[in-house]
């Protein structure tokens, strides 16, 4: 255990320990809490919403269920719906809402709000993110009464709660988009702990206390959200008190986090599963035996040890251990003479040339360029030479969109974090045959019926149980055809002071970070 | 008395050069600026040989170790020998400085001697297409040319190649306009010479210190503007060591691993400072009133 | 005077179009569009069709030119694509933290650059006057981001006298203003030392001494009054280097300026809002070449009468 | 002294357009107004005046270095006028220049021979292997040594300069030297040098040259003719000793009168003239001497008077 | 005439610095100015005569120019002697000095009357009122037409002539003893020289001035002067009344000089040039400094700088034969 991962390793016991709540004293009321955000938020429309803004959404809205809080595995939990049962052939769901919930505005919250969001989202202008997730899946949605929502899916689909519980699904009060017109996306009206006071563009979104909020009343007074684009800074205006929660921090920024008595460092396994898809449809990736070679020439434990302080963990397909419906198999083993063996039978024994493309300007995930130059190195020592090209994310998605034929990229960098938090969003949309460029993001463009079949029967499965033995199946095959190179999950770590309790860390594994009722600043 | 009597003693004869050499060599920060430029161009010359690790080859294990023996300079984020990977910049920063500042000075200098000798609406237009270019703050040029070309070596030299286009046009113009008053280019129109021949002969080589000066002075602003666009990511792409980009990539541990970034901006720094002591010296050799 | 600004307003006409021009090209020739960039991860095709639809992205590209033009005309300057909100009052808000911030530098630059210069000049070849050009150097030297680090690190976590940015209020951006002018200052000062030694050297300098006048009025009175006519023509460009600097300055210390603005338009290939930010800039920049260039005339009669 | 005119300009005048006050109000400076004059081969012509008399204009006016506003210029018969500058080049080897400044006409990143070799390739005289000769031989020819021509001008003095300027001349052996104010710029001591050299040069050479001077003193020495210069127009024009001896015109006798006398016991025998020279924007209207002429009558104000032979001599002036 | 002298200078020795060699612009002047004459100093370029005149005001800069050696005695002080503060009260009150170029010698951005005032109020403790008024009227005294318009116009509105007149007004406004005209018309144009000149003459006269005035021309210095001293290469080569000076001059230089000078009136046509160039002041040739250039030169002049004998009444000249003629 050479010196490094010391320092490393017994942080983590520390940091873990601080996540449990602290039972010994008394939540006290008031207080204001600032978190950093990466950046500006776009606007505030559930459905349509784009990145940073689903951070206030979750503080401002609900939605039929939700990932429960202060979770290890993203599990599900009834929100503005009490109780939920599904048909026999799972394809009817019928929820019975809460009563006497109501939006900031006064209006109730009743199953008018639930039609009048799937109205827009099944009919109107595909939205963003909301449309994508029920269209062709909701067949039709009733509300007989004010208490009670009943949808018919098109086939059964198990994890349909997971979509329900994901922020584009949660509920904008009708009224307030008829009062504010256009402009609703700035002013969101949800039934969250805190309501939206004032978005200033470049400087803060201030939310306060929902004094009305269904669950009681949360303790705080305000939540401010603050850009901060720059890790260094958000390091230093945490630790010179302008910030009390200051996420996507870096593993080495922990021991200095521990030192300083009024800093905590908070670290959770992330969604993210790193991979390098590899464009089956160019030589040699064509070659089962040369992708498979590949996966074996990295050393997964290395990476997971030094680059990330042994606080990432080695991934055996395209899930992160964080995501429900992750199997729990055998990662490659590092066997750079097997790598060899492979390329050897595949009459690629003197090696070959590829160009990897990433993302250059604008990703936010800090490590990844690192990560690229070191299993550069790795692949070298089996006499593969990969060359780096990094692209900047608009030019990248415009390379990744394009069909087989105009399909430039070889080999891309690829951390698709699912936000559903569950397996089918991530296949569906990465590895199934007609996920292929330009309709989906299976840059691989891996095609196999067997996969497919797998992925389809996991859904609609009723029985839990039996639902993940069809996904451990699918996973089972896709590690054999290894349309990827498979490599880590990373952690999300992030700092905040000591005073402020029962943070939430985005159960699902995202890198957004925010306050709920329950979270209180200790005077 | 003969009409050419005794012939006048000339004064003692130096060759031009020789004058300025020995100015050159007395004025100080000429001296510093030489010395330190001289140690630069060694590194980008000899790099390869000199530096005692391969820059692009480090273990994980060694990760963002600070200074030591082993290390003179501390290892990178993934244990690359950051005084190799110096040595290395060296050349990649050098070859963007001059192809960079090479661009700029040859588009200036035709842009301002055809503006400034031929005037009229030759010389309105090109300026207009001077003030357009100076009408965007340097680095939001360079920023958008990176951004229709995409970021990469080449494209970081033509985008602070045009960006510096602006300032050797109005230098080499200023001195052409000056020139061109003088009693010896009315002479050459008196003889008949071309006008080509007036430009390459006459205008161009006595715009030269000016020019010489702006060049060394440009080098330190191309440098600080690559390292500032790979600050923004858009600079030159990983795994090629360049200081700007091994800079801003250390700057994520400044607070941790301040080493890994405090190194690269030490070179940026020294070598700007070279560049604009050398820069000072050239114009007080060549400006002959500075005669202190 | 008065034709002279206005043939430089005209002038401005051409430029501006060619800056419009030059940052619409700029940007559409770059790969990728916003669409994409918008359509989240999924990338759904139907999704991203309809985001270009919405923005008008379908059209060809003269129609959406002129389509710009006509609205920047009538003074909308459209509305942002990534986030909805219209583009104006987003870019003033940040356009104003960008004025005020290369503002506030601008004038920590002057001061203590024309200070310096002067001095220098008067005692040229002194302990100070070299010293002070190697510190004014040094200035100039390091790159102003990583200034703007070590700075921060100093005087907002070592010692916490200021804030660590963030803040659009005067106080807050003293640090950030530092780091800008920092640069700046270095070039007002080796400019203002240069045309000191310059006019030192005049003849009615030696008839104002000849006349007994005392060197701090010599100094002051005349020399530094006829010096600061070349200087005033640096402070147009010194302001724009501003403008330049402040991109990074900006994001170091978290500043909402025009700087992060272009960048993220840039990188979110959001045409208006890059368009239109280019353009204010280039629009503020050359009005304050003109002001400076007025300025000109102030400090020199002979401009002014003739 | 009437043998053939080398030089004749007809009604030759140089307006330039220059904007006046605030609100661009355009007025027209007349430099040069409606000039006559000739050179006549192996004669020097003096020409004479103070700053801003159009002296300097009417030399590069000659030289085509800028272009007419109205009127002819006959070089040896050929109307130049009209030519293209491309045509004109040939003529150019037999019009040769010297400037004052000894430091600004020579181009300071040339060496003396080039400097003077160029005239030789630009014109292509002799063959080019004879040509370091010829300037060698120029160089001599001005009293400077060959081994000079590798040497760069800021390695000589003022008056050296002027020598390699005459040499750069005298290369092409041009038929008409136009020199403007060549020893302005001397001392004393250096100016007798280049006068002595001119005198040796248009004796040996016969050359013919117009010398242009603000120096009575100087133009005295050097010249067979003189032609006195006012306000953009000749006052008088005539021979030199006839001049001297007794000038007609107000303004030449002012002009001569104005000269320190180098003789303490000789002091001021005329009061000096009174007032300033007035704008060229706006000239005095028919002579424009009138405002400071001592003879002033009502005629000179309304009506321009015109070059009319009075003795040797031609003066515009109503006294004649 | 020669009562105790305004202004007496012994043995001045001024020197430059420049590339690390030492030019010896002044090496050992002596001369008095007498009240209430005017004595003309000639002298081709570089013969030191401007740097006398700069020496005794001291505005020698340095670097790269300092006065080394010698005593200036004005009024019976030595100036070299005074502190800064004194030498200001000096200059301009007790010696005044107008110089060559107008156009240059006065600041570009303030009007003439500011700069007038500025310089009366500091030396004769007068209001700002008073000032401009006395400014005003000196203005009338030197024949400038409107001197209200002169007075609110900027120094690039006015011609050569105009300026000089300006300059002459403001020195002569703080009354000084002695006013120093360094080559004052030499920019002039020959018809503007003469009304300066004559002015300088009258403002003589008028208020009885002494006047100390440099210049290269000989035909201004037989005009205007009573005495005259002959400089070449830094030193004083011939010191004598103007009468004698032209008519029987006894340094071999000033006789070449004399014969070189292209005169209006003088009907021989014969011009005399004088062969070589003036020394290089920093390694000046041993004994006489006109050596090269004498064709009088004897093996003695080799040896030692000849002294200032005296050749006729109140007549010096620096040569081992005076008053041979030459051939």
């Amino acid at each position: 255990m050479t010196r490094h991962v010391a320092w490393l390793g017994g942080a983590v016991a520390l940091g873990l320990m601080t996540m449990l709540p602290a039972f010994a004293d008394e939540p006290q009321k008031g207080g204001t809490i600032t978190i950093a955000i990466a950046g500006d938020p776009e606007h505030f429309d559930p459905p349509d919403h784009i990145n940073i803004g689903a951070l206030t959404i979750r503080m401002v809205h609900e939605g039929l269920v939700r990932f429960k809080p202060f979770s290890d595995q993203a599990e599900i939990e009834p929100s503005l719906a009490e109780s939920w049962d599904v048909s026999e052939d799972g394809k009817t769901w019928t929820f019975t809402l809460r009563d006497g919930v109501t939006f900031h505005d006064g209006t109730p919250f009743t199953s008018a709000a639930v039609k009048h969001y799937f109205d827009r989202v099944m009919t109107g202008e595909m939205t963003n993110k909301g449309s994508p997730l029920f269209r062709g899946l909701v067949e039709s949605y009733q509300a007989p009464d004010e208490q009670t929502i009943v949808f018919t899916l098109s086939q059964p689909h198990s994890y349909f709660l997971h979509r329900l519980a994901h922020e584009a699904s949660f509920f904008n009060s009708p009224e307030a988009e008829r009062v504010h017109g256009e402009d609703f996306i700035f002013n969101p009206v949800g039934t969250g702990p805190f309501r939206f006071v004032e978005f200033v563009p470049g400087q803060h979104v201030i939310l306060e206390r929902n004094a009305a909020y269904w669950r009681g009343e949360p303790y705080l007074d305000q939540v401010i959200q603050k850009p901060v684009r720059e890790v260094g800074t958000r390091l230093l205006q945490l630790e010179a008190g302008q910030l009390h929660v200051a996420p996507l921090l870096s593993e080495e920024m922990i021991p200095r986090l521990e030192e300083s008595p009024d800093l905590e460092s908070v670290v959770t396994l992330s969604n993210r599963a790193f991979r390098i898809s590899l464009n089956t449809t160019k030589k040699p990736f064509d070659d089962i035996r040369v992708r498979q070679a590949l996966n074996y020439a990295i050393n997964r434990d290395e990476l997971t040890e030094f680059l990330f302080g042994g606080l990432a963990v080695a991934i055996p397909g395209g899930l992160s251990p964080k995501t429900a419906g992750f199997a729990d198999i055998e990662p490659y083993p590092y066997d750079p003479d097997r790598a060899r063996e492979l390329l050897e039978q595949a009459e690629y024994g003197d090696g070959f040339e590829f160009t990897l493309t990433l993302h250059g300007a604008g990703t936010i995930m800090p490590k990844d360029l690192p990560l690229a130059e070191t299993i550069q190195q790795y692949l070298q020592a089996i006499g593969v030479t990969m060359n780096l090209q990094t692209m900047e994310w608009a030019a990248m998605r415009h390379e990744g969109r394009q069909p087989r034929e105009e399909n430039k990229l070889e080999a891309s960098f690829e951390q698709w974090p699912p936000s559903t938090g569950e397996a089918s969003w991530v296949f569906t949309a990465t590895a199934h045959t007609n996920a292929v460029p330009p309709n989906g993001v299976n840059r691989a463009f891996y095609s196999s019926p067997v996969f497919d079949h797998l992925l389809a029967t996991s859904m609609a499965q009723r029985d839990n149980a039996m639902r993940d033995e069809f996904l451990r199946g699918a996973q089972l095959v896709l590690r054999e055809d290894a349309p990827w190179v498979f490599l880590l999950t990373p952690s999300v770590v992030a700092g905040k002071r000591s005073n402020v309790q029962n943070f939430v860390f985005d159960p699902v594994g995202g890198v957004s970070t925010w306050a709920n009722e329950q979270t209180w600043l200790r005077q | 008395m003969t009409d050419a009597s005794l012939s006048p003693a000339v004064r003692r004869h130096q060759r031009p050069m020789s004058a300025f050499w020995r100015r050159f060599s007395t004025n100080r920060s000429a001296q510093i600026g030489f010395l330190i430029v001289g140690v630069y161009l060694f590194f980008a010359a000899f790099g390869p040989w000199v530096a005692p690790y391969d820059p692009l080859a480090g273990s994980l294990r060694m990760r963002l170790a600070p200074p030591s023996t082993e290390f003179w300079l501390g290892t990178d984020d993934i244990g690359r020998d950051i005084l190799s990977r110096i040595i290395y910049g060296a050349r990649v920063s050098f070859i963007i400085m001059a192809t960079a500042v090479a661009i700029g000075l040859v588009i200036g200098v035709l842009i301002g001697v055809v503006g400034g000798y031929f005037g009229g609406i030759i010389d309105s237009i090109l300026m207009r297409i001077i003030d357009v270019m100076l009408a965007f703050p340097s680095i939001f040029l360079a920023i958008g040319i990176v951004a229709a070309l995409g970021p990469g070596f080449f494209n970081v030299i033509v985008a602070t190649g045009l960006f510096s286009v602006p300032q050797f046009a109005r230098i080499a113009r200023a001195s052409v306009l000056s020139l061109k008053e003088r009693e010896f280019v009315e002479a050459a129109h008196a003889s008949g010479e071309s006008t080509f021949n007036i430009i390459s002969l006459y205008l161009l080589p006595n715009s030269l210190a000016p020019l010489m000066v702006q060049t060394t002075l440009r080098m330190s602003t191309v440098l600080l503007t690559a390292a500032a666009l790979s600050f923004l990511g858009l600079g030159v792409q990983p795994p090629t060591p360049e200081w700007g980009a091994m800079l801003s990539n250390g700057r994520t541990y400044v607070m941790i691993a301040p080493h890994v970034a405090t190194y690269p901006g030490l070179a940026i720094f020294i070598v700007v400072i070279g560049f604009n002591l050398l820069g000072d010296g050239l114009r007080d050799t060549l400006d002959p009133r500075m005669k202190q | 005077m008065l034709p002279y600004i206005l043939r430089r307003l005209i002038h401005l006409i051409p430029v501006m179009i060619g800056v419009t021009l030059c940052s619409f090209l700029l940007l559409k020739l770059a790969p990728g569009d916003p669409a994409e960039v918008l359509a989240g991860i999924e990338a759904n095709p139907e999704v991203i069709e309809a985001i270009r639809r919405k923005h008008g992205l379908d059209q060809p590209l003269p129609v959406q030119y002129f389509y710009y033009l006509g609205n920047l005309m009538l003074g909308d300057f459209g509305k942002s694509i990534s986030t909805g909100l219209d583009v104006g009052p987003m870019m003033w808000r940040a356009l104003i933290v960008t004025l005020k911030l290369s503002a506030l530098g601008l004038v920590l630059a002057l001061v203590v650059g024309i200070v310096i210069g002067a001095v220098a000049a008067v005692r040229q070849n002194s302990f100070f006057d070299s010293t002070s050009m190697l510190f004014a150097l040094f200035g100039a030297a390091m790159p102003n981001f990583w200034l703007g680090l070590l700075l921060m690190w100093t005087l907002s976590v070592t010692f916490p006298i200021f804030p660590a940015g963030g803040g659009t209020d005067l106080y807050s951006l003293i640090l950030p203003a530092i780091t800008l002018g920092t640069g700046a200052m270095a070039l007002i000062a080796r400019m203002t030392r240069a045309s000191m030694l310059e006019v030192i050297r005049q003849d009615y300098i030696r008839t104002a001494y000849a006349n007994g006048l005392s060197p701090p009025i010599v100094i002051i009175r005349h020399a530094l009054k006829n010096a600061m006519i070349p200087i005033s023509t640096v402070i147009g460009l010194q302001f724009g280097y501003l403008l330049g600097g402040s991109v990074a300055t900006e994001i170091v210390f978290a500043v909402p300026g025009v700087g992060q603005l272009l960048v993220d338009g840039i990188l979110a290939r959001d045409y208006p809002v890059v368009q239109s930010t280019m353009l204010m800039v280039a629009i503020i920049f050359v009005l304050v070449n003109l002001i400076t260039d007025i300025s000109y005339a102030y400090f020199d009669p002979r401009i002014r009468l003739k | 002294m009437t043998n053939t005119a080398l030089i004749k300009a007809r009604d030759l005048s140089k307006h330039y357009t220059v904007s006046t006050g605030r609100f661009g109000a355009k007025g027209v400076l007349k430099a040069v107004d409606a000039v006559d004059i000739d050179v006549h081969e192996g004669e020097t012509l003096g020409l004479v005046g103070e700053s801003g008399c159009g002296k300097t204009t009417l030399g590069r006016l000659i030289l085509r270095l800028i272009e007419a506003s109205g009127g002819s210029i006959e070089f040896a018969g050929v109307d130049l006028t009209a030519l293209p500058q491309r045509l004109v080049k040939p003529y150019r080897k037999d019009i040769q220049f010297i400037f004052q400044d000894p430091y600004a006409s020579l181009n300071p990143r040339m060496t003396v021979g080039t400097a003077i070799r160029r005239n030789l390739d630009i014109h292509g005289i002799g063959q080019r292997r004879e040509r370091p000769d010829r300037v060698a031989s120029v160089l001599r020819q001005v009293g400077l040594m060959p081994e000079h021509a590798g040497r760069y001008p800021h390695e000589f003095s003022g008056g050296q300069r002027q020598r390699i300027a005459i040499a750069r001349a005298l290369a092409t052996e041009p038929r008409l030297i136009i020199a403007d104010e060549p020893t302005s710029a001397l001392d004393v001591s250096i100016q007798a040098q280049i006068l002595e050299l001119l005198q040796g040069l248009k004796e040996k050479l016969g050359l013919t040259l117009m010398f242009i001077s603000h120096d009575m003193g100087v133009v005295r020495q050097i010249a067979d003719r003189v032609a006195v210069m006012y306000l953009g127009k000749i006052v008088e024009i005539g021979s030199k000793e006839a001049f001297f001896a007794k000038p007609l015109h107000p303004y030449s006798v002012a002009l001569r009168g104005s000269v320190p006398v180098p003789d303490p016991r000789n002091r001021e025998t005329v009061p000096p003239l009174e007032g300033e020279v007035p704008s060229p924007l706006s000239p005095p209207s028919g002579c424009r001497f009138h405002p400071r002429c001592t003879h002033r009558m009502p005629r000179c104000r309304d009506k321009t008077p015109h070059l009319r032979p009075s003795g040797e001599r031609d003066v515009a002036c109503f006294l004649y | 005439m020669s009562s105790q002298p305004l202004l007496s200078v012994r043995d001045l020795q001024t020197q430059f610095v420049s590339d690390g060699r030492v030019i010896k612009a002044v090496d050992g002047v002596s001369f008095d100015v007498r009240p209430g004459e005017i004595l003309g100093i000639v002298g081709e370029s570089g013969s030191g005569k401007s740097v006398t005149a700069l020496s005794v005001m001291g505005l020698i800069p340095w670097p790269p120019g300092r006065v080394v050696g010698g005593s200036i005695m004005f009024e019976g002080e030595d100036l070299r002697a005074k502190t800064q503060a004194q030498m200001r009260r000096v200059r301009g009150a007790g010696i005044a000095m107008v110089f060559q170029e107008p156009r240059t010698a006065m600041n570009p951005v303030f009007r003439i009357g500011e700069q007038m005032t500025e310089v009366i109020m500091l030396h004769r403790k007068m209001s700002r009122a008073e000032a401009s008024g006395e400014a005003r009227s000196m203005l009338d005294r030197v024949h400038i037409a409107e001197p209200g318009r002169v007075m609110s116009a900027y120094p690039f509105e006015l011609s050569g002539g105009m300026l000089q007149r300006v300059m002459i007004a403001m020195e002569l406004a703080l009354r000084p003893r002695l006013l120093i005209a360094d080559e004052p018309t030499t920019a002039l144009d020959v018809t503007i020289q003469a009304q300066i000149l004559r002015l300088i003459r009258e403002l003589h006269d008028e208020f009885d001035l002494t006047v100390l005035f440099i210049t290269h021309d000989l035909g201004v210095i037989a005009q205007l002067c009573d005495r005259v001293m002959v400089m070449y290469a830094g030193a004083v080569v011939e010191l004598s009344p103007v009468d004698a000076l032209f008519h029987s001059p006894a340094h071999p230089y000033t006789r070449k000089l004399l014969a070189a000078v292209p005169s209006v009136v003088d009907t021989r046509n014969t011009l005399r040039s004088i062969a070589g160039d003036v020394p290089d002041l920093a390694d000046l040739p041993p004994g006489c400094r006109f050596y090269d250039r004498c064709d009088l030169r004897q093996p003695e002049c080799r040896l030692a700088i000849p002294d200032l004998r005296k050749v006729g009444e109140d007549h010096t000249a620096r040569c081992v034969l005076p008053n041979a003629i030459s051939p």
